[in-house]
């Protein structure tokens, strides 16, 4: 693979974040490069959303800098770093309920340029509608079928799905999953598997997982959290094999997957 | 004694009739999570309940008890019949069904005792003034300090220290899910009602030696409770208190400092914090 | 088992508005027995529980539980029966810390205690003045579970409870849960980790449409992969 | 309706915080109009238009009497804000307006050839309250008034301080609050701070009674003379109640005991009807009316120009005695009363609040009131 | 419906208003509320925003035209302009300050602002007028170079004036809501968080609600003022916000003919109680909580729900609320 050979598209250096005393983030540093997929692990509260929110500028850093394709993005809000090339999804689904499903997805791909949003004049007709991301998308995710139903009334799987959608209609260079697969039903996780894997040839994907069937399948690298701080990073096998890993994280590996 | 203290314990006076006023509003407010435009009305048919009630005769204390105690009630019925069918919609019903309901009990009021205003007597026990230096304060006043601040514990108990106030804090998020733990929830909610409508209804009681009933204290009273809950806080018992207090001795010594504004002022402490603390003095994000 | 079940679902339909999400779904569940509910997304596995806690009234059939009808009873009285659901979004109360939330769920009855959730879940005694809001989505599940518990039901209905766990959690709560079994609660599951099903579960259902498509103990799912590659899609290449 | 019909409006508030108000005028146009019946051999009728105090509404809804109804005569508007916008759109629809409000504008520089008004300016209520009270008591020379901040306040204000300077008299404080404020104590406290020997209250309705409530509570009848300038009468007192207007000086537009025949008159038909004394806003509504109606009847038209022609310098016998319009202005020239409250167990009877202290007619000339009527 | 459709309909509703109603007064009130009450539903039903500051809008158009016919005189239309233009910035004021807050502390922001600007509005004696409001507004033809294009005085050629703005309006703030900008509202108002993530600046998109909410309220204020001769100062008044809110509720949200509805069922619905007897806010209060329990949607989702209905038992020629209501409020007292 090339992920040793492909520029760093994004690095964060000493990333913090404090919550009051609270420390979530003590100074991480992650180099992610291009076209690989990136996957952040580690236990339950470690701290990996808590690492996009400051990533893709949800919440705002307490120390450290982050640079983005040659930018340095710290001090950046979150709509402006989309229109750097950054999409995220998020952990706990987050979608514009009473909207359709379509609408939801048009809406993303606009908020690439969103000072075409202040057009008050316009319908969303013709090249406005992005109708051709939006078709690929609604392929891609699987929910063509229910492209006219409102977001809210999808059920939980269907809504993580369309998730990842709106992270993808956005075309970014960086695609920030958290937690894709979670609530997926069994016989989608290879869909989607497939699909992370594919993103990789137009995207690079930084992905947030704790099912390792699919870390350890397609991961390029790994960076295992723990406490704020990054705990291992390195290639699947050489994460698979890591004791404080192993026992911080991994356990047993009754869901280990096949890999 | 200077002219700025003397203000300063009068709006401690006021600050703690602007908080009894208030409390209500803010916790149901946290509960329901809306603004109830009706909480006027309660403070409104309290004031007239003491002032039914002394006419008949019974004394002052009497009417101290009970008058918030059939208000209480009135607001449960309320609860239960009214506002319980509007929980699922958007806001601004909310806002609308309570603001009918204000109207509709001002109105009845005015069929009941007339659209003129009415005084009450200050109770025999606490006529007079007390004198320090050359300072003068009723003694009635001065009571409602006290009764409120006796109240303003037993409040906090109920709502901060219990399991009905985390319960009551847990239902204003989510009602499902405190069903689903074994809480009857819309009991809770219509006794935290009550228990709003009450103490607005005892702001009632105690202003009415001091302002006397009138039909249209509802709505005055309600603007005023309304900058105070933000201030302080929404959902914020402390807040409250914190709220009224500042807000009364604004208010108070602005009416030194500079009378025309001492309105004016009231609002613009209200924007200044909103602006510093969006959440209030003491209010809880979410 | 001949007895009469715990629980007894009875062609049971339900609607959202005008779709008919629910088609005559029939289980039961015995005393101290665990069983899942499997299938894909959509299928109507969370609206089954729904149904069953009260939360969604069902426009056909019934609900028994210990024998008797839970028909037209509010969610709060079908809870006080003895019913506990951990809905799929977990339900935390972001304004309560994480112990007024185990605490709020308390029954003195209950043999799960404040320390005993702690003694399970030591993150949980880490945070526990954390508001519920600032809880990791790990963290939330375990509250979740643990104030269940603390809510000392006679069925347990966990919906998706390791999603989002991490593999050492999983274990742990896998462990957790045998723990809770051996001490006489019932348990239904619905949960797409089939490895965790598997581990735990005496039988399971298939649900397919709003209809149960599909039954068998354990030991017959194991077996069967035919049913598995059919009703769950799982490529078993 | 049949075209013959007069039609009276009567544009006063019904709800809202001066509702009461709104009642009783309602009652006293209803008094004038039955007892006249008809005019010119036609019928009168009129219609009740809530203003619900508010200006806009209250112009919309003399636009709609007119145009609907055909309504030329509005005897009403009992704030200030809402009469002078009516007076204005009375003229516009060719109509004739009386008002009992405050605001000395509408005789003074908004002042239209359509509009006229029956209560006495700010400068003759200071001048006799003020001036009567300062004769009585000598001693009191130190005085601390609280204004409502507008321009009827102000005009109050600047009357009692001119009555200050001229006798010599200390002006010890002034406290200027708004029209929606209902505590009093930090305005008060001021006042005891400034140690007056009078307390000028300039404010009225509903805030002048909650002034007087709080400064009782504060003990300040005990220790100064207090004064409501500008009174409503009888409603106020009502209720006041006896026991806070004791010892309280008032003035008043009206007081039902006047010793005046038509005045005697307006009592009879009022104990007959509704078994009470007439209020002030009974009997001011009622005197507009029947202004209205005598003008119509002296003119032998209902034309707006016959009509103002009628009421110009019209001497009559009117509820305060005589009465004039006078032609300059449109103001109506009239007495207006210092009161002062006694002790309930003085009163003879349940509306016996008050002694007539005084009564008087003052009035500020013509050239210096701001009015040119074209 | 289509778009077209929808405007058809209001100008159906702007043609039959005088063959059923009286007062030309009365009918220029309801479309001016209507105008008021599609600023609001604009920030209600399309982004979110419960604001208690239309007053302060309405009341910075009526001021503003009062001054520029009165003391600095300008040509009628440019003071409608400076109407709009003012209602705009005072939005832009408030909105930027506002926006930084969500949910329940929005509404009471607005609210602080709408009391402020109430007694600023009171201190402010040489400008507003204090508490007399100013008065002796003109009411000037629509002329050019002396020519006269359509005379004003009367009710009925001032709403025929009205009309046609609120037509020219209406039109333009259905466009707006079909917009791109429109449909970027509806994801703000569903979910903040979401929409900032996939890459809107929320303050610009509510700003810009505001400011168009603004100036639309700012010709509502200027069109009433001129409509009464006064700008008097209960238009900036917290009741007078409080009154907007209620009239786009009742209507239903999220759609502009809707407001429309709400504006003339509460204008022509007081009118008529006040007629009844005097204690006619305890009806208005009864009808309020009847519609907050009974209708989801407002009058617009029940006159929605009644076509159906229609629809589906024959094929009736349309006769959808709005028209129904006016005749019925009015005809009781004539
Ligand atoms: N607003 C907040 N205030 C205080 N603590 C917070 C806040 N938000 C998050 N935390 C804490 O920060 C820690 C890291 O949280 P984060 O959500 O990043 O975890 P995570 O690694 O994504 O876990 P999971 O895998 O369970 O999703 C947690 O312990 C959480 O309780
Ligand atoms: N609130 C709702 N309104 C309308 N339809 C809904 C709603 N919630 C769920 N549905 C529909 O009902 C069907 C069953 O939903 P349910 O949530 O029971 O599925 P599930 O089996 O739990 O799926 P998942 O594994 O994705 O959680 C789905 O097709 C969904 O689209
Ligand atoms: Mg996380
Ligand atoms: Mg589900």
């Amino acid at each position: 693979m090339s992920t040793t050979t492909s520029p760093v598209l994004l690095e964060a250096q000493g990333v913090a974040k404090h919550y009051g005393k609270f420390v979530a983030l003590g100074g991480v540093d992650l180099k992610v490069r291009a076209n690989t997929v990136h996957s952040v692990i580690g236990p339950n509260g470690a701290g990996k959303t808590t690492l996009f929110h400051m990533l893709t500028g949800t919440k705002t850093v307490s120390g450290g800098r982050i640079l983005f394709d040659g930018h340095d993005v710290t001090r950046e809000p979150d709509h402006r770093r989309v229109r750097r090339g950054m999409a995220r999804s998020f952990q706990v689904t987050s979608l514009f309920l009473t909207l359709p499903v379509r609408e939801n997805l048009r809406l993303a791909a606009q908020g690439v340029a969103p000072a075409k949003a202040l057009d008050c004049w316009n319908a969303p007709t013709g090249a406005r509608s992005c109708a051709d991301t939006v078709t690929q998308v609604l392929e891609r995710v699987g929910l063509a079928r229910h492209a006219g139903t409102p977001a809210g009334n999808l059920s939980h799987g269907q809504q993580r799905r369309l998730e990842v959608g709106m992270a993808l209609a956005a075309r970014p260079k960086a695609i920030f999953l958290d937690e894709p697969t979670s609530g997926m039903g069994i016989d989608d996780l290879d869909d989607m598997k497939r699909l992370i894997q594919s993103l990789k040839h137009e995207h690079t994907v930084v992905l947030i997982e704790h099912n390792m069937g699919i870390v350890m399948d397609i991961s390029d690298t790994i960076t295992v959290m723990q406490q704020g701080r990054v705990l291992a990073e390195g290639v699947p096998a050489e994460i698979r094999s890591d004791e404080r890993v192993r026992s911080a994280y991994l356990g047993n590996m009754i869901t280990g997957g096949k890999a | 004694m200077s002219i700025y203290l003397l203000q300063t314990i009068n709006g401690i006076g006021i600050g703690m009739l602007y908080f009894l006023l208030a409390v209500g509003l803010s916790i149901v407010f946290g509960l329901l999570r809306f603004v109830n435009f009706a909480h006027g009305a309660f403070y409104l048919i309290g004031a007239y309940f003491c002032y039914q009630m002394t006419r008949w005769g019974w004394s002052f204390w009497w009417t101290l008890l009970l008058a918030p105690l059939a208000v209480g009630a009135i607001g449960w019925a309320t609860e239960k019949l009214l506002l319980r069918h509007v929980y699922a919609k958007p806001h601004e019903f909310h806002i609308l069904v309570t603001v009918g309901l204000a109207l509709v009990v001002q109105e009845l009021v005015i069929l009941q005792w007339g659209p003129l205003g009415d005084s009450v007597a200050v109770p025999d026990l606490l006529q007079g003034v007390v004198m320090w230096g050359g300072f003068v304060y009723p003694k009635y006043r001065l009571f409602v300090i006290g009764f409120t601040a006796v109240l303003a514990v037993l409040l906090w108990w109920v709502l901060e220290g219990t399991r009905l106030g985390s319960a009551v804090r847990a239902g204003s998020e989510s009602t499902e899910m405190v069903s689903l733990l074994g809480l009857n929830v819309f009991a809770i909610f219509s006794l935290v009602f009550a228990l709003g409508a009450a103490t607005a209804a005892l702001a009632g009681v105690l202003a009415a030696p001091i302002r006397g009933a009138e039909p249209f204290m509802g709505i005055e009273a309600l603007g005023v409770a309304f900058v105070i809950v933000v201030v302080g806080g929404l959902g914020s018992f402390s807040g409250a208190l914190v709220g009224g207090l500042l807000i009364g001795i604004v208010q108070s010594v602005m009416s030194t400092l500079w009378p025309e504004g001492a309105r004016l002022m009231i609002y613009v402490a209200m924007a200044a914090v909103l602006l510093l603390r969006p959440h209030g003095l003491l209010g809880r994000k979410g | 088992m001949s007895t009469t079940p715990l629980l007894s679902v009875e062609s049971v339909h339900a609607h959202y508005g005008k779709s008919h999400v629910l088609q005559g779904v029939s289980l039961q569940v015995h005393e101290g027995e665990l069983v899942t509910l499997l299938g894909r997304n959509g299928a109507g596995k969370t609206t089954t529980l729904k149904t069953i806690a009260g939360v969604m009234a069902p426009t056909q059939g019934q609900v028994r539980f210990g024998g008797k009808p839970l028909q037209r009873l509010a969610t709060h009285q079908v809870a006080q029966r003895g019913i506990c659901l951990v809905p799929e979004h977990r339900g935390i109360f972001k304004l309560l810390t994480v112990e007024e939330n185990l605490l709020l769920a308390q029954r003195k009855k209950s043999p799960w205690q404040l320390q005993d959730v702690y003694r399970i879940f030591p993150r949980l005694k880490e945070r526990r003045t954390n508001g519920g809001g600032q809880l990791s989505g790990g963290e939330q599940q375990m509250l979740a579970i643990g104030r269940a518990l603390m809510n000392a039901p006679r069925l347990l209905m966990l919906d998706e409870p390791v999603e989002g766990l991490a593999p050492v959690i999983v274990e742990e709560i896998v462990a957790q849960l045998r723990t809770i079994k051996a001490a006489g609660v019932t348990i239904l599951l619905v949960e797409q980790n089939l490895e965790v099903c598997t581990q735990l579960a005496d039988r399971h259902y298939i649900i397919e449409q709003g209809l149960v498509a599909h039954q068998a103990t354990n030991a017959e799912f194991l077996s069967d992969d035919a049913v598995k590659d059919r009703y769950l899609g799982v490529g078993l290449v | 309706q049949s075209k013959d019909v007069i039609q009276f409006g009567c544009p006063v508030p019904m709800s809202g915080p001066f509702a009461a108000n709104g009642k009783f005028a309602d009652l006293g146009m209803k008094l004038a109009i039955e007892q006249y019946g008809k005019a010119l051999g036609r019928p009168l009728a009129y219609t009740l238009l809530d203003t619900e105090g508010k200006p806009a509404t209250a112009v919309r809804k003399v636009q709609e009497a007119a145009q609907q109804q055909g309504a030329r005569f509005f005897a009403g508007g009992i704030l200030s804000s809402e009469a002078l916008a009516m007076g204005k759109e009375a003229e516009k629809v060719g109509g004739v307006f009386i008002t009992t409000a405050g605001a000395d504008e509408i005789t003074g520089k908004d002042c239209n050839s359509a509009t006229f008004r029956w209560s006495v300016p700010t400068f003759g209520a200071i001048e006799q309250t003020v001036r009567p009270l300062v004769d009585a008591m000598p001693k009191a020379k130190r005085w601390y008034t609280i204004t409502p901040q507008y321009v009827f306040g102000d005009g109050l204000l600047s009357a009692a301080k001119n009555i200050f300077k001229e006798k010599g008299i200390e002006h010890v404080g002034n406290s200027y609050h708004s029209l929606t404020e209902k505590e009093f104590s930090g305005y008060l406290t001021n006042a005891v701070a400034a140690k007056p020997d009078v307390l000028l209250l300039l404010n009225f309705g509903a805030q002048s009674s909650d002034t007087l409530r709080q400064a009782i509570s504060f003990g300040m009848h005990k220790n100064m003379t207090i004064l409501i300038a500008w009174a409503s009468g009888l409603e106020q007192f009502e209720s006041l109640g006896a026991d806070l207007c004791d010892g309280v000086y008032f003035g008043a537009q009206y007081w039902h005991t006047a010793d005046a025949p038509l005045n005697l008159d307006l009592v009879k038909r009022c104990q007959d009807k509704f078994k009470a004394n007439p209020n002030y806003s009974l009997a001011g509504s009622y005197i507009c009316t029947k202004l209205l109606i005598d003008a119509v009847i002296k003119a032998g038209s209902v034309e707006q120009k016959a009509v103002i022609a009628a009421l110009d310098g019209m001497k009559y016998q009117g509820l305060t005695g005589d009465e004039e319009v006078r032609k300059a202005d449109h103001q109506v020239l009239k007495n207006y009363y210092l009161l002062k409250g006694k002790a309930k167990a003085r009163m003879k009877n349940k509306d016996d609040y008050v002694d007539v202290v005084s009564s008087g007619k003052s009035f500020l000339p013509v050239d210096q009131t701001g009015c040119k009527l074209a | 419906m289509t778009r077209h459709s929808h405007f058809l309909l209001a100008l159906a509703i702007v043609v039959a208003m005088p063959l059923f109603m009286h007062s030309g007064s009365l009918a220029s009130e309801v479309l001016i509320f209507a105008l008021a009450a599609m600023g609001c539903n604009l920030l209600l039903g399309y982004t979110g925003l419960l604001s208690f500051g239309q007053g302060i809008f309405f009341g910075l158009g009526s001021y503003t035209i009062a001054l520029l016919l009165t003391r600095w005189p300008l040509p009628m239309p440019l003071a409608l302009l400076a109407a709009i233009a003012m209602g705009a910035a005072g939005a832009a004021i408030v909105g930027w300050i506002a926006i930084r807050q969500r949910g329940t502390y929005f509404v009471m922001l607005t609210l602080a602002f709408a009391q402020m600007f109430y007694f600023l509005a009171y201190s402010a004696p040489g400008l507003t007028g204090g508490d007399n409001g100013l008065l002796d507004i003109p009411r000037p033809s629509l002329s050019i170079a002396g020519q006269t294009l359509w005379p004003l005085a009367s009710p009925w050629q001032y709403y025929g004036f009205v009309a046609v703005l609120f037509l020219l309006a209406f039109w333009l703030l259905r466009r707006v809501c079909d917009s791109v900008f429109g449909r970027t509202l509806l994801a703000v108002r569903d979910n903040e968080e979401r929409a900032a993530a996939v890459g809107y600046d929320l303050r610009l998109l509510k700003l810009q609600a505001f400011v168009i909410s603004g100036a639309i309220t700012g010709l509502a204020g200027a069109l009433h003022a001129m409509m009464t001769g006064i700008a008097p100062l209960s238009n900036a008044e917290y009741h007078t916000s409080e009154m907007i809110i209620v009239m786009t509720v009742i209507g239903g949200t999220g759609n502009l003919l809707a407001s429309v509805l709400g504006a003339a069922f509460y204008v022509l619905l007081g009118d008529w109680l006040s007629t009844l007897w005097p204690r006619w806010l305890l009806l208005l209060g009864v009808v309020l909580m009847v519609v907050s329990l009974g209708l989801q949607r407002g009058l617009w989702g029940l006159g929605e729900s009644l076509w159906a209905l229609l629809r589906r038992k024959e094929a009736l020629p349309p006769a959808p609320a709005p028209a129904a209501t006016a005749p019925n409020a009015n005809g009781g007292q004539a």
